[in-house]
């Protein structure tokens, strides 16, 4: 099958939904003609589509999301792009209270169909201010969804299936994902949310793992194996909503889960899937539940210091290791 | 202050009948929620639009009902002057499911989209970029619709007021800012909290026209959003309207709103917008006595029937808290 | 002993360190002599320590947040009150970008003593803006403290830790207890960050409980007594640092842990603790984790809906009782 | 623009040359800052200040020591100007354990409190209301230091922008806001994102003092800022300076910077503000060839020195990481 880059996927899906649905439309801070997103994710669409539907915004992401929530609940489907995750901060309030909770508060007469696209992670020595990783919060708020591809497959199926959705997305990318290369077809697909994908199947443990750590678990998984563990790697591939089933089976299957996220360890992404199976299949475990996270600090700058914290495939062994 | 208000002769009495009355019904809805509030049969907290009552009037009485507003935590009047059913904002009020938002809103959060009311948000200045985006969206549409995004003196110190209307500027979106300007935001006078007098005065940070207005002058505000609209269709962008207003009461419920001094609330309520426009409207013959006790009555009654129909309704049924979340 | 009500031990925290301290002071909107606070907690202080030190500010939370950081790194100790949690939201990068990081980011080059009071909560019908409880955000940002005190007690003692410590604090309260009241001495004393309190002694079951939620589960834990299960009610006391101790000793001890937060349950302070216990405690339960937590929704208006969302007394025993 | 700029001669020589001195050392700084970058000696980004330097050095010429400055993402030339040591510096960029930051901060947060120098933050307009702290603080504390704010015209439309310059306009704190506006913002050029032309215009919005300056003339930046210093420290409050100038590279390390027309770099370039202000020094015979030779020389050889700390230095142990989190 023909391989492209998750850059590549990204943009296809973009370029597919606008082509496809005239409501769809672009904002955010340099993703237009002059620069084409910080990422490159949105070169050449404005070109395509024209400055009115990829528009460039002044440096204000409040009023970006704010402007997409407007838009989203007077017929447009918008799909913000926040340059850095680190950066959805300055628009909390329009996220997690008026897009995510307009439509409740209004008794459901409305839809918001916007996603606010946004690239989180550590790994290229850009320090504290730009290499958070937050899905946690984005989870802890009700009325969002909380897309996290993996794969430039899931990143274009999903992306497809954010922007037809009518709810609104915080749609997470990763920057070490965006030249990442794998098998995306030519025909039409979406990938519905709320259904984990098993990246790897494997009958010893279940390590469920997202974004780039889903790479850095598969890379583990397979050293595991030479040492004859066998590892299923869980990818949720959307946080919300979130796939319990599949975690709980696997599981079951395995009886022993190790939790990998990029994102810090206390309130995290792995404290609630932890959680959720100490809840609800802690009788199938035969181990503790081991988390692999960011420790509890912001992300350093200096190479050493950032490698240090940010979680890798030998603290992955390591767990595994520990419960097997 | 802009300039010469249109002759009273120049709009016809329909219209004026039609302001009169929906000035006149947002007061008496307010006042019916004061009372039942005293009677405890109000939870939460309110925050009554009594004496600012020609802001909204004034601007929406330009609205087609497919234009749109954003509205605030003082937003009764907003909803009633876009014609939104008093039945359903006072149900909303009392928590019941035949509200707008069936009960899940409250009075900070009525919505009627149904007449392009797209909401009241109770975080101070977050509806200024949502309307921004309801502008945007127009645009991108291609109707000639506007929107009016209403907000305080307060919340024009809220970073959203700089980044929504700065957007809007550029974009030359059909967006009309009305700053009801009622010299407090809760105890807090606005000389306390900024060094200019008018609000207005901030539009030239954004290169677009600022306009201060009596805003208990209801033809004055009716004049001058009328131009910002037409300026709106016209593809010409966005205007700030500053209308200067005074809330009658405290700010919330339970607000004595001791931190006004008494001459002040008197002169104000000198000022009365109803009061006002009824006395030009006698003193122009435009409408007699009798026609406006007509005008009086019939609200009077509508509005009861509002309360029965709101204290008759019943609430949600509790396991309705989990339905909404998600489309 | 003396009783006085939660809001009283709050201002006497803050009268008596201001007294103590002249770089103390306050800044936030309608803290002042106007109004003295939309809770009314500084009624008083501006006319004993004057307009200066008791700031009421425009409606600009970011700016009030922002404000306090910088006073906060030349020498001063800035107490900031938001008027609702929910509008943290919009000073979200002050809190988690700038004041959370900046010792760590400039190399422990400056302290940044400031505390972030607001309260948190629903049960008062003021709907899905002012009634969220985010605390578990608070505890997913390192270098920031999360205080959640449940007693008048506690909350003056923990206030007064939060203003001479030399690190940014969000300090949650809770509307509905501002008017209980308790005993408080009328000695000076603080109270320590990290160090849990065991509001209740029990052997059957460990309650871990924050804020409003310690006075339901005490009253659950009495009726259950009633029904002879004896539960044991720990109350962290501060989020962050965390007394993982109290914690997992109350667990070995009873071998079942319910955990009740009022927050939204997915990725809450509820999954947090449960997290812990499955990685830590494991092997000493002898049932599921249980958490107890609003289900995910914004907290909607109408008295039977909010009554429904929020975790009560009933809701607490359903779910001991599932464990024991 | 500001009026006549004060004449050469009121300035002492040592002013003078210390100002040069400043100018010359952000631009010898920077040029091997981008050439560590291109031998890959450099993790992460970098945002030059190379053709700003006239901003820093004018403002911070007014400063003492004990006066605060907050930076940006584009800080070096900041840093320098307040009189951070070019090899801690170095060393940050480089990611070494001897930097100011123990390599934790990197190029884009940089701070030196021994100096005054209360760091860059990377959030674009973040650093504005924590000036504003540092004003108040001032204030509470009841000392005459002052504090220099610096931004792009692009955090000009920041919500902070606003929140923060009102607060310090009505409390009357003794901040300098310095509105660095090189005409784009990463790709951005300023007009496709507001309406006006001058971001000083804003300062009206809040009450305060506005100013435009020629922001590649260090004596018309000295001026101005001296004049807001004075201000400042008699308790009159804060002033925006708008200084106009250009960055001679692109925004980041990667950044080709092809949307800028060629004409209007070259321009630019023949404005460069050093070899403008060497112009007039020799033209108005201040300094001689061989004197500014020798300013240069030693320049240079510092600079050297610093880059040789730098890469010597060792990299913080991976422990160290979990240093610095909590006091
Ligand atoms: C962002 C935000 N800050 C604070 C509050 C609390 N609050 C509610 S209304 C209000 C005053 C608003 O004043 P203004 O904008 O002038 O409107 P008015 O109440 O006078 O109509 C405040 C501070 C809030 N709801 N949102
Ligand atoms: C709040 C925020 N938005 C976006 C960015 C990404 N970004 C970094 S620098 C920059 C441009 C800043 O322009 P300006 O303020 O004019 O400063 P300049 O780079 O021109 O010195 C942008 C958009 C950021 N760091 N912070
Ligand atoms: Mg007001
Ligand atoms: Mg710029």
């Amino acid at each position: 099958m023909r391989r492209i880059t998750y850059r590549e996927a990204l943009r296809e899906a973009l370029r597919e939904e606008m082509r496809r649905d005239s409501t769809v439309f672009l904002l955010g801070e340099d993703i237009g003609r002059y620069w084409g997103g910080a990422f490159k994710v949105t070169e050449g669409l404005a070109e395509e589509f024209g400055d009115e539907r990829v528009r460039d915004t002044p440096i204000s992401e409040s009023a970006i999301v704010g402007t997409a929530v407007g838009a989203a609940i007077t017929g447009m489907r918008p799909v913000a792009e926040i340059m850095f995750g680190d950066l959805t901060t300055l628009a909390m309030d329009q996220i997690a209270n008026q897009a995510a909770k307009i439509r409740y508060m209004f008794g459901g007469q409305t839809k918001v169909p916007l996603v606010v696209r946004t690239p989180f992670g550590a790994g290229v020595n850009i320090a504290a201010h730009h290499s958070q990783s937050l899905e946690a919060w984005y989870m802890h708020v009700p009325g969002l969804y909380v897309a996290v591809p993996s794969t430039p497959y899931d990143a274009k199926g999903l992306l497809k299936s954010a922007i037809r959705g009518n709810n609104p997305v915080i749609f997470c990318e990763h920057k070490l994902l965006y030249p990442i290369e794998g098998e995306v077809p030519e025909e039409e697909y979406t990938i519905p949310f709320g259904v984990a994908d098993i990246k790897r199947e494997g009958s010893d443990v279940t390590i469920v793992a997202t974004m780039y750590m889903v790479h850095k678990a598969l890379k583990a998984a397979e050293e595991l194996e030479g040492e004859g563990i066998s590892v299923e790697v869980v990818d949720p591939r959307t946080l919300t909503p979130l796939d319990k089933n599949a975690i709980i089976s696997s599981v079951k299957k395995t009886g022993r889960l190790v939790v990998v996220s990029e994102d810090c360890k206390t309130a995290g992404v792995t404290a609630e899937i932890a959680a959720l199976v100490a809840e609800e299949a802690i009788d199938y475990l035969d181990a503790p539940i081991k988390r692999v996270a960011e420790p509890d600090t912001p992300i350093p700058f200096s190479p050493p210091l950032e490698e240090y914290v940010i979680p890798n495939e030998k603290k992955i062994i390591k767990a595994v290791k520990e419960v097997v | 202050m802009i300039g010469v208000v249109r002759s009273l002769m120049e709009l016809p009495k329909e219209k004026l009948v039609e302001m009169y009355r929906k000035m006149f019904e947002i007061r008496s809805f307010e006042e019916k929620v004061f009372e039942l509030y005293a009677q405890n049969m109000v939870p939460g907290t309110i925050h009554l639009y009594a004496g600012e009552e020609a802001v909204a009037v004034g601007v929406c009485s330009n609205l087609r009902k497919n234009d749109y507003i954003t509205s605030t935590h003082r937003g009764h009047g907003h909803c009633i002057a876009k014609g939104a059913d008093p039945k359903k904002i006072m149900a909303e009020i009392l928590g019941k499911k035949t509200g707008y938002c069936k009960g899940k809103g409250g009075s900070m959060h009525i919505a009627d989209f149904s007449v392009g009311m797209l909401g009241a948000t109770a975080v101070v200045g977050a509806g200024i970029p949502i309307a921004v985006g309801a502008g945007l969206s127009i645009k991108l549409r291609g109707t000639d619709q506007v929107v009016a995004c209403f907000f305080g003196e307060g919340a024009s110190n809220q970073g959203t007021f700089h980044e929504g209307i700065n957007l809007a500027a550029i974009w030359k979106l059909p967006v009309l800012f009305i700053c009801e300007n009622n010299l407090y935001a809760m105890g807090t006078r606005q000389s306390r909290v900024m060094l200019i007098k008018n609000i207005a005065d901030r539009a030239a940070a954004y290169g677009i026209p600022g306009v201060v207005v009596d805003g208990n002058d209801v033809l004055a505000v009716y004049e001058a959003a009328g131009k910002a609209v037409e300026r709106a269709r016209k593809g010409e962008g966005p205007t700030l309207i500053e209308c200067k207003t005074y809330r009658h009461k405290g700010h919330s419920r339970i607000d004595p709103a001791k931190y006004r001094p008494r001459e002040e609330v008197e002169e104000w309520l000198r000022k009365d917008p109803i009061k006002r426009f009824k006395e030009k409207l006698l003193k122009e013959k435009l409408l007699s006595e009798v026609e406006i006790q007509g005008i009086e009555m019939e609200v009077t009654n509508e509005i009861e029937k509002a309360v029965k129909f709101a204290v008759e309704s019943p609430y949600p049924k509790p396991e309705e808290a989990l339905e909404d979340v998600y489309a």
